[in-house]
């Protein structure tokens, strides 16, 4: 465990939550002018040239909004829930390799924070973590709609939590690894894994959906049903961590998708990394699109579809891949 | 536009209405003129005892005693397909002779007639609630509690439903202002901020065309108006409209309302 | 309205010294206004109006949010009843400083034509107002008009002004 | 009108919608579900709304740079006309919009002049309760007052007000014959032709 | 070093968490408690070289089983302040105390003394998870079928004993009904 | 400072004890689920352990079938809370003194 180790790690971090931080505003800003534009509105255009300082003015005035604890809340729990939303979002990215790796000034760098053998399940792990953001938020409130909420997210995690990981599992059988690292290596000899596993990228498409909570299934903090679930009683920065957090998720979970599924990065060309930004850059802007496209399902029809849909499918494709593979 | 009426001899008639014009009565037939009806008050004959019944524009309006009330209506429903309650309520005639007049609309769908049930009940009688039979009564007669103050029996749920359940005096009564009693004109302010708050707030504005043009609290002119509290001389500079201050915002796109264009074609 | 003893808007037309963090935080507010849904009426559709494709809120950074703890200016859309106003007050109370009340139409004015027992003689009775539009119902242009007056009352004060706490009483 | 009266509503993509019966039990509801998803009704809904975005036929007017055109029968904030001929008032005095009026929101006062004829001396609108409803300018026996298209108002205050002087067309205006006559309540805005889609029969 | 700092650092964060857990009388700061020490529990297990375990640690326990206790919690209305009468408390953490002592030094005592030797010797060159995957499905294969029928079973049984009676509903009944449903249960308890 | 198997052992010893004061200081329920969840997971710990300084796979496939078990525990026991809570409106521990359920 030498310096230039640490140091870089250190480095590594520093500019992943920079970036990604960085990028969750920058989110926002594309979220609210494609839905603009799938809507024929312009979305926001004053604040700026064509708006692009709207982020700006929505974090100084997250940033100068009194922040209100209300009394009946129960007060660590409901300070610490953004914050756990924020952090496992962040915590994912340390196993996930964003780019291929490139030498700077002649040392070599690996843009992974950490590469650990058991690269999926981490992140599958971390992002369950995820759920105690708005479960403890919802319960802390002390708001029935978050409580409702808190249920709602409760659920949902669970219940897709089973169908992310049996989706994932064909691919892990194949691959032999849970490394992601080696899933990027496999595919640029094997070609890409969703060729032979289209079932199973579907399922884990779906599941995404769901654990970061987008419109199919947003149903954890749905405007015109439970006000803002369990961020109803937030108000000013705590609600902006979990806005971070739930946008710096779409982007993690934008780029697990292509590495498991579709290549990766490939070989580790220039060419290679750009391939990986796009698809990244399609993915998100997938949530996106189906935002402006879909309309929710209810939560008894999100039960159905996980339980009786989507499972059994993944437990299929799981035991035709063993066959496939021990004939 | 109002439909044109001829003017001719506009002059003859007195414009003015009379005061004490009452209105004539629509025209009362005998129920025997419609055989149906007739068929139906003569079942309704047989059972129950029926004071009046006469038919006005195409409806059967039949007079009962006010206990038979649930009795009828299940008759009416079962056995002569009056199947839907389309509305029921109650008429003040507390001045007059102290009673109240309750109505209830049916209307069959087989026979497509419409029938009227009417009794009279005295103020501070309470009626039997027909809740069981029709479930639309419910909402209905908690509206009639609510607005007349008539309480139903066996109601399950006999509370106000559209006014707030602390409020005092049931508007629809004649007796009632329009504008409110005492009560009504200070509810929201003890609701919310207790009594002694009311010579803070002060009463309700209600002179509703009276304009005071040197009080810039209350009053703003338009193409004249000045924030809160200035004092007002009379001869004010017309106010420049404009969506920005002077030179714009940094960094915020500039608007003025010179350069602003109207657009030629709406259906852009 | 005459008959408040205490002023809530005080020093209003008045030249205020602005330093350069006021003048930041100003621009930030006022140009991420976000609203509460909250139309009780007719003008609650003026209000949505505003909201979607023709008219577009959004291009002033406004958007609509569900909970008061998040909204910045409470639109009152329509009429307020007597049986709503202690709603209003609770709603009111719950949105977070800086706060903003638009009263939207006749009826959020003055009680407009409902001279009745049962309707609120103006939505400054109850709750501390900022900025009121006349119509019958405004325009959505009228409403933007007003989110712009708005801006300019935000940005024409101090940043710490906002902060205090506005009380009717 | 020819076109009006001639129209058929057999084309011009009217099409009646032949609603299906819901499936009841559990076989029916599955062979619905495969239909729907395998007729690609999903992605239709993702087409549509990417081709908006491609085609970008954007429909906002961006508001204070661009307005749109009011129409002649749209009641914003009253005006007060004055006669081609002699460019005097028209209002005579009569009080009929003050009757009329269902919010109780004008006020007038007026007075006998030299001339033996009613002249206003005191006239207020308090829009802070009218509701723009026109029965004035409905009821005007002179055409005295109508609706202007005003709509760009807003105040610190409760209760605007218009009084006489504001309503009434400046002198200039009418020295350049420009004055505007309002159309009167039915009248049709100059886009009106274009609006115009024949309703089915059946409809 | 590392290793050390690591050690005392998560086992006070551990200690700490659980402590909190079996005290408070808040449901909700037992519940996050016990959330935070189960994952500091799985740091133990990476500190050890079992990175499987500790991955299925965080997503069983952390992932579900907290999140069904804290469904549980909804459903048994007890998100707040819990109220309990409490016996002597020296008494019982000294009880507690002695009976932990007790098992560990029983189960740990033959094991300290004797030179045990591993029957599944940790391969070289292979990691974690896959010998985890080898012996699982050699030589614990009969087990691994077995917890997996006991879960099927605890699966089946859960369903059934919460999914009892789940149409009767007291707040869509009225009162005559309740009074029944009550008068019923009465007679049960008192018979 | 070299950790040591003892220095776990003592860790595993002092989470059971805590767990034990829970299971005996809890009357809710539910709480008395979380205890016994610490006591478990303190052996856990002890296992994972030994498996370590020994070299031996044991420890680790233990902890595993005790991660199995707590998974079950807790759905019967869940299912069973779930009746009592209906029949009783309550999950005090102190409540369950009658033998006829």
């Amino acid at each position: 465990m030498d310096n230039a180790y640490l140091i870089e790690t250190v480095i590594k971090v520093v500019v992943i939550l920079l970036v990604f931080s960085a990028l969750a505003g920058i989110g926002t800003y594309f979220e609210r002018k494609i839905l603009a534009f799938m809507q024929r509105r312009l979305g926001p255009m004053n604040v700026g040239p064509f708006g692009l300082l709207q982020v700006g003015a929505d974090g100084i005035k997250l940033f100068t909004k009194e922040d209100i604890i209300p009394t009946n809340v129960v007060g660590p729990i409901f300070k610490i829930a953004p914050v756990i939303t924020a952090a496992t979002a962040f915590m994912a990215a340390a196993a996930i390799p964003f780019l291929p790796s490139f030498t700077v000034f002649g040392y070599e760098v690996h843009p992974i924070v950490a590469d650990i053998n058991i690269g999926i399940l981490y992140v599958l792990g971390v992002m369950a973590i995820g759920l105690f953001g708005p479960l403890l938020g919802g319960m802390a409130s002390a708001n029935k709609f978050a409580l409702l909420s808190a249920a709602r997210a409760a659920a949902v995690f669970i219940s897709y939590e089973v169908v992310t990981g049996l989706a994932a599992l064909a691919p892990i059988m194949m691959v032999g690894s849970l490394s992601l690292i080696d899933f990027n290596n496999y595919q640029i000899e094997n070609g890409w894994i969703v060729w032979s596993q289209p079932l199973a990228f579907i399922l884990f498409w779906i599941a995404a959906f769901a654990e970061t909570g987008r419109t199919p299934f947003h149903l954890i903090a749905n405007d015109h049903e439970i006000i803002d679930g369990f961020g109803t009683e937030y108000s000013g920065m705590r609600w902006g961590l979990f806005f971070i957090g739930e946008y710096a998720n779409m982007f993690f979970i934008s780029f697990v998708i292509p590495i498991i599924f579709l290549g990766g990065f490939g070989d580790g060309t220039v060419l290679g990394a750009f391939a990986l930004l796009g698809k990244m850059a399609f993915f998100f802007f997938f949530f996106l699109w189906t935002r402006a496209a879909w309309p929710d399902v209810r939560p008894d029809q999100l039960m159905w579809l996980c339980w009786k849909v989507l499972m059994p499918l993944a437990v299929i494709n799981v035991v035709i891949t063993g066959f496939v593979m021990m004939f | 536009m109002r439909a044109y009426t001829p003017k001719d001899d506009v002059q003859a008639k007195a414009y003015y209405t009379d005061r004490y014009y009452v209105a004539p009565q629509v025209p009362k037939q005998e129920v025997e003129t419609d055989e149906v009806f007739a068929a139906d008050l003569a079942a309704l004959k047989t059972k129950f005892d029926v004071k009046e019944a006469f038919i006005q524009m195409k409806q059967m309006i039949v007079y009962i005693n006010a206990n038979d009330i649930y009795g009828v209506l299940e008759f009416l429903r079962d056995e002569l397909t009056y199947t839907q309650l389309s509305e029921m309520s109650a008429i003040d005639w507390l001045a007059k002779d102290n009673t109240f007049e309750i109505f209830y609309q049916m209307l069959s769908m087989t026979k497509r007639k419409r029938l009227r049930i009417k009794f009279f009940i005295n103020n501070g009688d309470a009626v039997d609630s027909v809740e069981s039979l029709f479930r639309c009564a419910d909402w209905s007669e908690r509206e009639m509690f609510d607005m007349f103050g008539i309480e139903a029996n066996n109601h399950p749920f006999m509370k106000r439903i559209l006014l707030p359940y602390d409020w005092q005096g049931n508007p629809l009564l004649k007796t009632y202002p329009l504008e409110g009693d005492e009560f009504a004109a200070w509810y929201e302010v003890d609701k919310i901020y207790g009594k002694e708050a009311r010579d803070v707030i002060g009463p309700e504005i209600r002179d509703t065309a009276r304009v005071d043009r040197y009080d810039s609290e209350r009053f703003a002119r338009l193409g004249f108006e000045v924030p809160k509290g200035t004092k007002i001389t009379g001869n004010e500079e017309p106010n420049k409209q404009d969506y920005q201050e002077e030179g714009g915002v940094f960094l915020v796109k500039k608007f003025t309302k010179d350069a602003s264009k109207i657009i030629d074609d709406p259906q852009r | 309205m005459a008959q408040h003893k205490v002023n809530y808007s005080q020093d209003g037309g008045l030249p205020v010294a602005l330093t350069s963090i006021d003048k930041i935080v100003n621009w930030g507010r006022s140009n991420s206004i976000w609203a509460l849904t909250y139309g009780l009426a007719c003008c609650g559709i003026e209000m949505m109006a505003s909201g979607a494709s023709r008219f577009d809120f959004d291009r002033y950074g406004t958007i609509f949010r569900a909970s008061p703890r998040q909204a910045d200016v409470m639109i009152v859309a329509g009429t307020l009843t007597k049986k709503h106003a202690e709603f209003i007050k609770r709603l009111y109370d719950q949105m977070t400083e800086p706060r903003w009340v638009i009263s939207m139409g006749s009826c959020a004015n003055t009680g407009g034509m409902f001279n009745t027992y049962a309707t609120v003689q103006g939505c400054d009775r109850v709750i501390p107002v900022d900025l009121y539009l006349p119509g019958c119902a405004p325009r959505p242009e009228t409403l933007q008009y007003g989110v712009m007056l708005l801006q300019k009352k935000i940005r024409a004060n101090k940043a710490g002004n906002a902060q205090k706490p506005k009380r009717l009483m | 009108m020819e076109q009006f009266n001639n129209r058929n509503v057999a084309d011009n993509g009217y099409f009646m919608v032949d609603i299906e019966d819901y499936p009841t039990d559990g076989w029916g509801r599955f062979k619905r579900i495969i239909e729907r998803t395998f007729r690609l009704e999903l992605f239709v809904g993702l087409w549509v709304v990417m081709r908006e975005m491609i085609k970008f036929d954007i429909h906002t007017i961006s508001y204070p740079e661009e307005k749109m055109p009011i129409g002649p029968r749209y009641r914003a904030v009253h005006e007060m006309k004055r006669l081609w001929e002699s460019d005097a008032e028209r209002c005579i005095g009569c009080g009929l919009c003050e009757k009329i009026c269902i919010s109780d929101c004008i006020r007038m006062d007026t007075k006998i002049d030299e001339e033996s004829r009613k002249e206003v001396t005191e006239y207020t609108i308090n829009l802070g309760r009218c509701i723009f409803c026109g029965y004035c300018a409905e009821v005007c026996p002179e055409l005295a007052i109508t609706h202007g298209g005003e709509y760009e108002n807003a105040s610190d205050q409760r209760e605007h007000f218009v009084d006489y002087e504001y309503m009434l067309t400046p002198i200039d205006t009418m020295k350049a014959n420009a004055q505007k006559e309002f159309e009167g309540f039915g009248a049709i805005t100059p886009h009106e032709d274009e609006r115009v889609t024949k309703t089915p029969l059946s409809y | 070093m590392f290793e050390a700092v690591a050690f005392y650092l998560f086992a006070f964060l551990t200690i700490t968490m659980f402590y909190i857990t079996v005290t408070t009388s808040q449901a909700l700061y037992a519940l996050s408690a016990l959330a935070a020490g189960m994952i500091f529990i799985s740091a133990f297990f990476f500190i050890l070289g079992a990175d499987f375990l500790g991955a299925v640690q965080i997503i069983v326990y952390t992932g579900a089983v907290m999140a069904l206790y804290a469904f549980g919690m909804m459903f048994f209305d007890t998100t707040r302040e819990v109220h309990e009468n409490h016996g002597n408390k020296y008494i019982v953490v000294g009880l507690a105390t002695l009976a932990a002592v007790l098992v560990v030094v029983i189960f740990a005592a033959p094991m300290v003394s004797t030179n045990m030797q591993a029957f599944y010797p940790m391969t070289e060159g292979a990691g974690n998870t896959e010998m985890v995957g080898m012996v699982l499905f050699t030589k614990y294969l009969v087990p691994f079928e077995v917890a997996a029928f006991m879960l099927l079973v605890a699966m089946v049984a859960g369903i059934v004993l919460a999914g009892k009676k789940m149409d009767l509903s007291l707040t869509l009944m009225n009162a005559e009904e309740i009074q029944a449903i009550e008068d019923e249960k009465n007679k049960k308890v008192l018979s | 400072m070299e950790i040591g198997l003892n220095h776990y052992l003592v860790l595993s010893t002092i989470l059971f004890a805590i767990g034990l004061i829970g299971v005996m200081r809890r009357k809710n329920l539910l709480l008395l689920f979380f205890a016994t969840e610490i006591l478990l997971n303190a052996v856990n710990v002890g296992f994972a352990a030994i498996s370590h300084y020994y070299g031996d796979l044991t420890g680790q496939m233990f902890a595993f079938f005790v991660i199995a078990i707590a998974a079950s525990e807790l759905a019967v026991g869940l299912g069973l809370l779930i009746v009592w809570h209906k029949r009783h409106g309550t999950i005090d521990l102190d409540t369950m003194t009658s033998m006829r359920g």
